[in-house]
C-alpha cells in the first residue's frame, strides 16, 4: 500500500475528509447526518493516513492518544447535558443562544455540543482501534 | 435483689456470645486459668436466672421482648417458663462445669478457640431454649448445629472428624429446615411469630406441622433411624461429647416437643409416633451399646437411648409421663456429662478408653472412682438418687393402662436394666479387678478436671434427697409448661415399697446384672450379626452422600460440557419457545397477510437481500461469504433508504462497509478451513432450530402488525422538532435531544468497544511469553516468508 | 408492505440462528450481523413501514411532509446499529485473539475454561 | 411551553436520580484523559465511586422520604422524554452497587496485574457502574437496554483484563451468548413498541393492561428469556460457569456480585410491576425454571473443583431463589426476591474476593490441592465460615432473611391456594438452602480443615502456603472484611432489610406513586 503515489495523496485525502466529516456534523441536525457518521468519516481519515505513513506517524499527527480524544468527547457530552443544572432544569436540556454574525444565524446550543461529543468519541474510538490493528499488523 | 429478667435474659443469651468473641483474646491474657475464667460466664447466668425461680414456680411465666424487625412484626422475645428455665439452669449449670474441665483437658494456643466455640454453643443453646419467638428459636437451632459442626471437626486433620462434623451438620440441617418451615407454617396459620400466642395447632396444616416438628426434633436429638450422628459426634474432645452430645444440644429435639405439646399435643398422631420412635430409639441405643467396647462410644449409645426414652415419656403425654421426662432429663444430665468427664479423665490418665484394656484403677484414681460410682448410681436409678426418681415416675406414669403403654413399659424395663448393665461396665471393668498395662501409667486428673464429676455425682444425690423441692421449684413447673395446665408436684422423700413401679424397678436392676454378667457374650453374639448384615445406617449415609456428590458431577458435566454451540442451540430453542408458544397457547397466531404491495424496485430490493443472504449462508469460501455479507448489507440499506429512513441508510452502508473490510483484513491474517463441516444430523439440527426461531419471529410480529400502533411519540417528535428544538431532522433531533441520553449510552459503549479492543490488541503484542507458545498462523507465515 | 419485511426479518434471522450455530467463530461473527440486521428490520417494520419520505421538515415547513416514515423506530435502530457495531467489532478481535492463542476457530476445540477432562468430584470428607 | 415541556424547575436534589450515572460516565472519560498517570487514576477512581455513592446513600434517603423519584431528561413531557424514575429498589439496589464497587476498587489496590492496570482497568470499571447504576435507575425500557449494552461491554473488556488464554475461551462464550441476551432483549423491545407504542416504563403499565393478551405473553417470554440469560437462569446459564472463573479474582468478584443481579433486577420490575398479566400467564414456567435453578445450581458447586467455578454455581443457586420469589410474586415473594438480590450482591462479592486471598495464599484455584488455611490463616477461616452459613442461609446471617421471605410467601401461596407449584417453591429453597450447605461446607472441609492436598497421605500440615503481603491484609482482607461485617449487621439487625424487601416488594405491586412519581397519573386509563 505504501506506494508513492498513495503517501502524496493520502494526506491531501486526510484533509478534505476531515473538512466533510465536519460538515456532515454539523448539518445533521437539519439533515441527513450527524455527529456518528461524522465520526466516522473522520476515522477513515486518520486512518488512510496511518496507512499510507505508518500508525506512528499518525498518531504523532495528533499529539494527543485517540482513545483520550474519545474520553474528551464522552466528557464534552457529558457536560453538555449536565449544563441544565445551573437553570434548575433536568439532565441534558437543550440550551440555545442564538448569534447573528454577518447577518447568517448562527446557533450554539447543546444538542450541538453533544453531537459534538458523539462525534469525538467515534472517531476517537475508531481511529485507535484502527492505528492499533495497523500498528499490530506492522509489528506482527 | 429486684429480678429484671430482661438484663437476667440478655445477660443469659448475650454474654456467652460476647465472651466467645473476646475468648482467644482472654485466654492469651490469663493463660493457664482460661477455664475458671470462662466459667464464670455460665455461672454469672445461672446466677442472673435464679431470682426467677421463684416467680416462675408461682406458675407466671415472664416474657421479655425486643424490637427486631418491627416492619415485619418480629420481636425477638423470650419466655422464661418452668421448662426453659429447667432447661436454662442446666445449661449453665453443666455448662460451668465442663468449661472448668476443658481448661485442664485442652492444653495450648488452641485452647482459647475451643473454649470460645463452647461458649458460643452455650449462647445458642441458652437462646434456643429461653426463645419465645419462632424465628428466634430457629436462629438458635441452628447456631447449636453450627458450633456443634466446629467442635466436632475440632480435631480437623483427621478424616474422620471431618466426615462425623458434616455428617451432622447435614443431618441437623435437615431438621432444621423443617423447624424452618413449621415456624413460617405456624405463623401463617396464627399470623403470630410467638409460640406463647398460638394455642392449639390442631387444625389447618395439622399433618403438616406435626411432621417437620417431629423431623426436626428427630435429627436433633438423634431418634432412629436418623440417630448415626450421634455416636460419629464422639471424635470431637471428651467435653464436647458431655456437654454438647448428652447433656444440652441434643436435647434440643426433646425441648422441641415439650414446648410444641400444648400446641401440637394429644392427638394420636403425636402420641403414637413419639412412643414408636422413642422406644426404638431407646431399644436401639440399649442394645448397640453392648457392642462397644470404646467406653465414649458406650456412653454415646446410652445416650441414643435416654433421648428415646424422654421422646417415649413426652409422646405418653400423660403428667406422671412427662414429671418422669422432667425429672428423668436433669438426673441424666448430671449423670451423663459426669461419666463422660469421668471417661475423659480416664482416658486422660490412662491414655486409653477401651473398657477391654482397662482394670483396677480403683487405687490409681480414687477420685475418678468416687465420681464414677455416684454417675453409674444414678444410672441404675439407685435409691435415694435422682435418677431413682425419675425411674419411679415413669414406670408410674405406664403402669396402668391399655395395650399400647403396656408394650412401651416392656421397652421401658428392659432399656434400663441395659443402660443399668452399661453403668455396672464403666463401674467395675476399668476400676475393680487386675491391674492392666496402659500406654501412660495410671495417674489422677488435675482437680479442675474432678470437679465435674464431683459436682454433678454429688447434685444428683442432693436433688435425690430433697425431690419435694426439687418437684415444688422445677419439675411441677416444667410438666405445667408442657401440658398447659398447672399442676402440683407430689414427688416426697421415700420409697412406697409396696407400690410395684419400685418392682419393677427391683426387676430392672435384676435384668441390669443379668445382662451384665453376659456383656461379653452378648458383645461378640452382635458383632457377629453385624458382621453378617454388612450394612449399617451409616454407612448408608455415605452412599447417600457419595451419592449426591456422583449426581451432582454427572449432572454437571452434562449441562456444562463447554460446547458453545450446543449452549446456543438451548438458547435458540427457547427463543422459537418463547416468541410463539405463548402467542399460539393462547390463541393468537396470526393470520396469513392477504396483500403484499410492493413496487417492483422494493421487489429488487428483497430480492437483493435474500441473494445476500442465502450467499453468505451457502458461501464454500470465506472470502465469497464476506462479499455476499456485504451485499444483504446494501440491500438493507437501500431498503431503509426506499422506507424514508436515510439517515439509516447511510449509517448501515458505512457500518456494513467498515465490517466487510475489517473482516477481510482479518481473514487475510488467518488462514482457516474453509467448509461448513458439520455432519448431516447437526446440519439439520441446527437447521431446524433456527428456521423455527425465524418462523416464530415473524410470526409474532405478523400478530402485531395486526393491530393499529399509537403514534402518539412520534407526533409528538414531529410536531415539536423544529418549532421547539431547533432541528428539521427529526431523527437526529430524537438521538440529540428527545432521547439524547440513550445516545450518551450509546457512545459510551462505542468507547468501552475501544478500550476492550485495544486492551485485546494489546495483550497480543505482549506475547508471545513462555506460557503461551507462538501460535500457528504467524509460524505458519514466518515460514513462507 | 410491512408483512413482507417482516418476513424478511425473519429470513434474517434464521440465517444468523444458523450460521451461529456453525462452530466456526468466523461464521459466527456472519451470523451475528445478520441477526443484527433482522432485529433492525423487526424494530422497523413493528414501528410500520413508510415510502421515501424521511422524517425531516422540509426547507420553510415546521413539521416533517404528510406521510413522512416514523422518526422513532429509525433513532432506536441507530442506536442498536451502532452499539452492534462496536460489540461486533470486539467480537471480532476476540474471535482473532482467541485464534491466535488458541490456534481453534472451532468452538468445539476451545475448551480451556471448561475442559473436557474435567476431574470428578472428589468423594472425600 | 405547555403540552411539550415541563414547566416547573427542577428540585436539585431530582437530579440524584441522574448523577449516579454520568459522574460515573464523565469519571470514566476523565480517567481515560489520564491514561498515563496510573497512580492518579486510581485515586480519582476511588474518589469518584465515593462520590457516586454517596449519592446514591442521598437518592435512598430522599426516596424513602418522599417516595419515588424522577426526572425526565431534556425537559420534555414524560413519556417524550427519557424519564429515570428510581423507587426504593432501584434506589437501594443502585447504593449497594456502588458499594461493592467500592469494595472491590479497594481490593484492586493489592491484587490487579498490572497490565490489567495499564489496559484500562479503572475507567472499565467505572463504565460497568455506570451501565448497572442506569439499568436500576432508569425508567425508560429501551434506555435500559442502552444500559444493559454499556454494562455488557464494559464486562467484556474486564474480563479479556490480561489476555491470558483462558479467558479468552471464558470471554468467548460469555460474549456471545450475553451479547445475544442483549439482542432478544432488543428484538423484544420493537415488538413492544409495535403493540403499545411506548416505551415509559411508567406509561407501559397502563398501556399493556389493554393490549391484546397472548401477544403481550410471548412478548413477555422473549423478555423473560433475555433478562433470564443475564441473570444466569436455567436452561440459559452456562455462559456464567464458562466465564466467571477466567479474569482475575477482583473482576470475577465485580461482575457476580453486579451483572447477574441486574438480570433480576429487570425481571422483577419488568415481569412484576410492568407486564404483571403476562407474569400470570407465565406463571408455571417461571416456577419451573425457578425450581430448576435453585437445585442445580448447588449441585455443580458440589461437583466443581475449581474454587471460583464453584462459587459461580452458588451465584446460579441464588439467582433460583430470586426467580422463585418472582414466581410466588406476592409480598413476601417479591420482598424475598428483592433482599435476596441485596444479600447476594454483597454475599457474592465478598466470597469472590476471598477467594481470590485464597488462590494468593495457596497458589492454586483447584479445591483439591488448597487445604491446610485453617490452621494457616486464621482471618480468612473466619470470613469464609461466615459467607459460607450466609450464603446458605443459616442464620444470623444476611442470606436467612431472604429464604425465611421466600418460605413464608410460598406457604402463603399455597395456603391462598395457589397449588402445587407455590408447594414446589418453597420446598426447592429449602433444598437449595441444604444442597448449598452440603457444597459449603465440603469447600470449607477441603480448603480449610483437610491439612494438605486431596491424595495427600500424611496430616502434616499444607507447606506450599505463603503469607499475605501487607497490602494483602489491610486492602484485601479489609475489603471482604468490611462486605462481611455488612453481611453480619445486617443479618443480626434486620430491620433495614425488611423494611426495604417489603417497600420494594409494595411499590412492584402497586406503582401509582412510581407512576406518579414519573408525571404520567394523567395517562393512566
Amino acid at each position: 500500500m505504501n506506494t508513492l503515489i498513495f503517501r502524496t495523496v493520502a494526506p491531501l485525502l486526510t484533509a478534505v475528509m476531515l473538512v466533510f466529516s465536519v460538515f456532515v456534523l454539523l448539518r445533521g441536525h437539519n439533515e441527513p447526518g450527524g455527529g456518528f457518521i461524522g465520526g466516522l468519516i473522520a476515522a477513515s481519515a486518520l486512518a488512510i493516513y496511518g496507512m499510507a505513513m505508518g500508525a506512528e506517524a499518525a498518531r504523532h499527527a495528533l499529539r494527543v492518544h485517540p482513545i483520550a480524544v474519545a474520553g474528551f468527547g464522552l466528557a464534552l457530552a457529558g457536560l453538555a447535558g449536565m449544563l441544565s443544572l445551573a437553570f434548575d432544569l433536568p439532565f441534558m436540556t437543550g440550551l440555545w443562544a442564538m448569534f447573528e454574525i454577518d447577518r447568517v444565524e448562527v446557533a450554539i446550543s447543546t444538542p450541538m455540543v453533544f453531537d459534538i461529543g458523539v462525534y469525538l468519541v467515534v472517531f476517537g474510538t475508531i481511529a485507535a482501534v484502527a492505528l492499533a490493528l495497523e500498528a499490530d499488523e506492522g509489528a506482527g | 435483689m429486684e429480678a429484671r429478667p430482661d438484663i437476667a435474659v440478655a445477660l443469659v443469651v448475650l454474654l456467652p456470645f460476647v465472651a466467645a468473641a473476646l475468648f482467644p483474646l482472654v485466654h492469651r491474657l490469663v493463660g493457664d486459668v482460661a477455664g475458671w475464667v470462662a466459667a464464670l460466664v455460665p455461672l454469672a447466668g445461672f446466677a442472673a436466672l435464679w431470682p426467677l425461680v421463684g416467680s416462675v414456680s408461682d406458675g407466671v411465666p415472664v416474657r421479655v421482648a425486643w424490637p427486631w424487625a418491627p416492619s415485619w412484626g418480629l420481636e425477638l422475645s423470650f419466655l422464661v417458663d418452668g421448662l426453659s428455665l429447667t432447661f436454662a439452669l442446666t445449661i449453665a449449670g453443666v455448662g460451668a462445669l465442663v468449661l472448668l474441665y476443658s481448661g485442664a483437658y485442652l492444653k495450648g494456643h488452641r485452647q482459647g478457640l475451643f473454649l470460645g466455640f463452647l461458649l458460643a454453643f452455650m449462647g445458642a443453646m441458652q437462646g434456643l431454649v429461653l426463645a419465645d419467638n419462632l424465628v428466634a428459636l430457629y436462629l438458635f437451632w441452628e447456631l447449636t448445629s453450627v458450633a456443634s459442626f466446629l467442635l466436632i471437626g475440632f480435631d480437623h486433620t483427621r478424616q474422620a472428624a471431618r466426615r462425623a462434623a458434616i455428617q451432622a451438620l447435614v443431618v441437623t440441617g435437615i431438621g432444621g429446615l423443617c423447624l424452618l418451615a413449621a415456624g413460617v407454617t405456624i405463623r401463617a396459620v396464627t399470623g403470630s411469630w410467638d409460640l406463647s400466642a398460638a394455642g392449639s395447632l390442631a387444625g389447618e396444616a395439622y399433618p403438616l406441622l406435626v411432621g417437620l416438628v417431629l423431623a426436626a426434633a428427630f435429627t436433633k436429638s438423634a431418634q432412629v433411624p436418623f440417630h448415626f450422628w450421634l455416636p460419629n459426634a464422639m471424635e470431637a474432645p471428651t467435653p464436647v461429647s458431655a456437654y454438647l452430645h448428652s447433656a444440652t444440644m441434643v436435647q434440643g429435639g426433646v425441648y422441641l416437643v415439650a414446648r410444641m405439646t400444648p400446641h401440637l399435643g394429644g392427638e394420636p398422631i403425636w402420641n403414637t409416633t413419639l412412643m414408636a420412635f422413642g422406644g426404638a430409639t431407646l431399644l436401639w441405643g440399649a442394645v448397640m451399646a453392648l457392642r462397644q467396647t470404646d467406653l465414649k462410644q458406650m456412653l454415646a449409645q446410652t445416650t441414643l437411648a435416654s433421648l428415646g426414652l424422654l421422646m417415649l415419656l413426652l409422646g405418653a403425654g400423660t403428667e406422671l409421663a412427662i414429671t418422669g421426662a422432667v425429672l428423668y432429663f436433669l438426673a441424666h444430665a448430671l449423670y451423663k456429662a459426669g461419666l463422660f468427664l469421668v471417661v475423659g479423665a480416664i482416658d486422660h490418665g490412662t491414655g486409653t478408653r477401651d473398657i477391654t484394656a482397662l482394670g483396677g484403677l480403683r487405687d490409681h484414681m480414687t477420685v475418678t472412682f468416687i465420681g464414677t460410682i455416684m454417675a453409674s448410681a444414678a444410672m441404675l436409678g439407685l435409691p435415694p438418687l435422682l435418677g431413682f426418681f425419675a425411674k419411679e415416675e415413669m414406670y408410674a406414669a405406664l403402669a396402668l393402662g391399655q395395650v399400647q403403654p403396656l408394650v412401651a413399659l416392656a421397652a421401658l424395663v428392659l432399656g434400663n436394666a441395659l443402660l443399668g448393665a452399661i453403668g455396672l461396665a464403666v463401674l467395675i471393668k476399668p476400676f475393680m479387678g487386675e491391674v492392666l498395662p496402659t500406654p501412660i501409667r495410671p495417674h489422677e486428673a488435675p482437680m479442675a478436671m474432678l470437679a465435674g464429676p464431683l459436682v454433678l455425682g454429688a447434685l444428683g444425690i442432693v436433688a435425690g434427697l430433697m425431690p419435694a423441692q426439687l418437684g415444688e421449684l422445677l419439675a411441677a413447673p416444667a410438666t405445667s409448661a408442657v401440658l398447659g395446665d398447672a399442676v402440683d408436684t407430689h414427688l416426697k422423700l421415700g420409697v412406697d415399697l409396696m407400690g410395684w413401679p419400685f418392682w419393677l424397678s427391683v426387676a430392672t436392676w435384676g435384668l441390669a446384672a443379668a445382662a451384665y454378667l453376659r456383656l461379653d457374650a452378648g458383645r461378640a453374639l452382635l458383632r457377629r450379626l453385624d458382621g453378617k448384615l454388612g450394612w449399617s445406617f451409616d454407612r448408608g449415609f455415605d452412599a447417600v452422600y457419595f451419592g449426591l456428590v456422583r449426581l451432582a458431577g454427572r449432572v454437571t458435566r452434562l449441562l456444562h460440557h463447554g460446547r458453545l454451540e450446543l449452549y446456543l442451540l438451548v438458547v435458540f430453542a427457547m427463543l422459537a419457545v418463547a416468541a410463539i408458544g405463548p402467542l399460539w397457547a393462547m390463541g393468537g397466531l396470526p393470520a396469513w397477510p392477504r396483500t403484499a404491495d410492493l413496487r417492483f424496485y422494493e421487489w429488487g430490493v428483497v430480492a437483493l437481500a435474500v441473494a445476500g443472504i442465502v450467499t453468505v449462508v451457502l458461501a464454500r469460501s470465506r472470502l465469497f461469504a464476506i462479499l455476499a455479507l456485504g451485499v444483504q448489507g446494501l440491500a438493507v440499506a437501500l431498503l431503509y433508504l426506499l422506507v424514508g429512513a436515510p439517515d439509516l441508510g447511510f449509517t448501515q452502508f458505512m457500518v456494513e462497509t467498515l465490517s466487510v473490510v475489517i473482516l477481510a483484513l482479518v481473514m487475510t491474517r488467518l488462514d482457516l478451513d474453509a467448509a461448513d463441516g458439520r455432519p448431516f444430523e447437526d446440519w439439520a439440527r441446527d437447521g431446524g432450530v433456527a428456521l423455527l426461531g425465524g418462523i416464530a419471529v415473524t410470526g409474532l410480529l405478523w400478530a402485531v402488525l395486526d393491530r393499529p400502533l399509537d403514534l402518539r411519540l412520534s407526533d409528538f417528535f414531529n410536531a415539536h422538532a423544529a418549532p421547539v428544538a431547533h432541528g428539521r431532522n427529526v431523527v437526529n433531533v430524537i438521538l440529540v435531544d428527545f432521547r439524547g441520553l440513550d445516545t450518551l449510552g450509546e457512545i459510551s459503549v462505542v468507547m468501552t468497544a475501544g478500550i476492550a479492543i485495544l486492551a485485546l490488541i494489546r495483550s497480543a503484542r505482549r506475547r508471545p511469553t513462555v506460557a503461551d507458545p507462538k501460535p500457528a498462523a504467524q509460524r505458519r507465515r514466518k515460514a513462507t516468508a | 408492505m410491512d408483512h413482507v419485511v417482516a418476513a424478511l426479518a425473519g429470513l434474517f434471522v434464521f440465517a444468523g440462528l444458523y450460521l451461529l450455530l456453525s462452530r466456526a467463530l468466523i461464521r459466527m461473527l456472519l451470523g451475528l450481523t445478520l441477526l443484527g440486521n433482522g432485529v433492525n428490520l423487526v424494530i422497523l417494520s413493528a414501528g410500520r413501514l413508510g415510502r421515501i419520505v424521511p422524517p425531516i421538515a422540509p426547507g420553510d415547513a415546521k413539521v416533517p411532509l404528510a406521510g413522512a416514515a416514523n422518526p422513532l423506530p429509525q433513532a432506536l435502530i441507530l442506536t442498536a446499529i451502532v452499539i452492534g457495531f462496536a460489540m461486533f467489532a470486539f467480537l471480532l478481535v476476540l474471535a482473532y485473539r482467541a485464534y491466535q492463542s488458541l490456534e481453534a476457530d472451532d468452538t468445539d476445540r476451545m475448551r480451556l475454561a471448561e475442559p473436557p477432562d474435567r476431574p470428578q468430584p472428589p468423594m472425600s470428607y | 411551553m405547555p403540552g411539550v415541556m415541563q414547566d416547573v424547575a427542577t428540585h436539585p436534589l431530582d437530579w440524584l436520580v441522574i448523577l449516579p450515572v454520568v459522574l460515573s460516565l464523565i469519571g470514566a472519560a476523565l480517567l481515560l484523559m489520564l491514561r498515563e498517570a496510573r497512580e492518579a487514576q486510581y485515586w480519582l477512581a476511588l474518589a469518584l465511586v465515593a462520590v457516586v455513592l454517596a449519592t446514591d446513600l442521598a437518592l435512598v434517603l430522599r426516596v424513602s422520604e418522599i417516595g419515588p423519584v424522577s426526572m425526565t431528561m431534556g425537559r420534555w413531557l414524560p413519556p417524550f422524554g427519557i424519564s429515570f424514575t428510581a423507587d426504593i429498589a432501584s434506589a437501594v439496589f443502585a447504593l449497594a452497587a456502588a458499594g461493592v464497587t467500592l469494595a472491590v476498587l479497594v481490593y484492586l489496590r493489592h491484587d490487579m496485574p498490572d497490565r490489567a492496570r495499564r489496559d484500562g482497568a479503572y475507567p472499565l470499571v467505572l463504565l460497568l457502574l455506570a451501565g448497572v447504576s442506569g439499568a436500576f435507575l432508569t425508567g425508560d425500557l429501551f434506555n435500559l437496554y442502552v444500559w444493559f449494552e454499556v454494562m455488557l461491554i464494559s464486562s467484556f473488556g474486564l474480563m479479556v483484563l490480561g489476555g491470558r488464554s483462558i479467558q479468552l475461551d471464558g470471554a468467548v462464550k460469555y460474549g456471545f451468548l450475553n451479547f445475544l441476551a442483549t439482542t432478544i432483549f432488543l428484538l423484544a423491545l420493537g415488538l413492544l413498541y409495535g403493540t403499545l407504542g411506548t416505551l415509559n416504563m411508567a406509561d407501559i403499565i397502563a398501556r399493556a393492561a389493554q393490549a391484546e393478551p397472548a401477544v403481550m405473553a410471548s412478548i413477555a417470554a422473549l423478555l423473560l428469556l433475555a433478562f433470564g440469560m443475564k441473570a444466569a437462569a436455567f436452561p440459559v446459564n452456562a455462559w456464567l460457569p464458562a466465564s466467571y472463573h477466567a479474569p482475575p479474582a477482583a473482576i470475577s468478584a465485580l461482575m457476580a456480585g453486579l451483572l447477574t443481579k441486574v438480570g433480576v433486577y429487570a425481571l422483577l420490575r419488568v415481569l412484576a410491576m410492568l407486564l404483571p398479566a403476562s407474569r400470570e400467564v407465565l406463571d408455571p414456567i417461571l416456577m419451573a425454571v425457578a425450581v430448576a435453578t435453585l437445585i442445580l445450581g448447588p449441585l455443580g458447586a458440589i461437583a466443581e473443583t475449581n474454587l471460583r467455578r464453584a462459587l459461580g454455581f452458588l451465584v446460579i443457586g441464588g439467582i433460583g431463589a430470586s426467580l422463585a420469589g418472582l414466581a410466588i410474586g406476592d409480598e413476601a415473594g417479591l420482598a424475598g426476591a428483592a433482599t435476596y438480590v441485596l444479600h447476594a450482591m454483597l454475599t457474592i462479592t465478598a466470597l469472590y474476593l476471598l477467594a481470590g486471598l485464597i488462590e494468593t495464599i495457596t497458589g492454586e484455584m483447584d479445591t483439591r490441592r488448597m487445604g491446610g488455611l485453617y490452621a494457616a490463616a486464621s482471618l480468612p477461616s473466619a470470613l469464609f465460615f461466615v459467607l459460607m452459613l450466609a450464603v446458605s442461609g443459616v442464620p444470623p446471617f444476611l442470606g436467612f432473611w431472604p429464604k425465611l421471605l421466600l418460605v413464608e410467601g410460598g406457604i402463603e401461596a399455597w395456603r391462598a391456594g395457589a397449588g402445587g407449584w407455590a408447594l414446589a417453591a418453597w420446598i426447592a429453597v429449602l433444598a437449595n438452602a441444604l444442597l448449598t450447605l452440603i457444597a459449603g461446607s465440603r469447600l470449607w472441609a477441603h480448603i480449610f480443615w483437610r491439612p494438605g492436598h486431596e491424595d495427600a497421605t500424611t496430616e502434616a500440615p499444607n507447606a506450599d502456603l505463603k503469607r499475605l503481603d501487607r497490602a494483602g491484609l489491610w486492602l484485601g482482607l479489609g475489603s471482604t472484611g468490611v462486605l462481611t461485617a455488612a453481611v453480619l449487621l445486617l443479618g443480626l439487625w434486620p430491620e433495614p432489610l425488611l423494611g426495604f424487601g417489603k417497600a420494594a416488594a409494595a411499590a412492584l405491586l402497586h406503582p401509582a406513586d412510581y407512576i406518579a412519581a414519573t408525571g404520567l397519573e394523567g395517562a393512566a386509563p
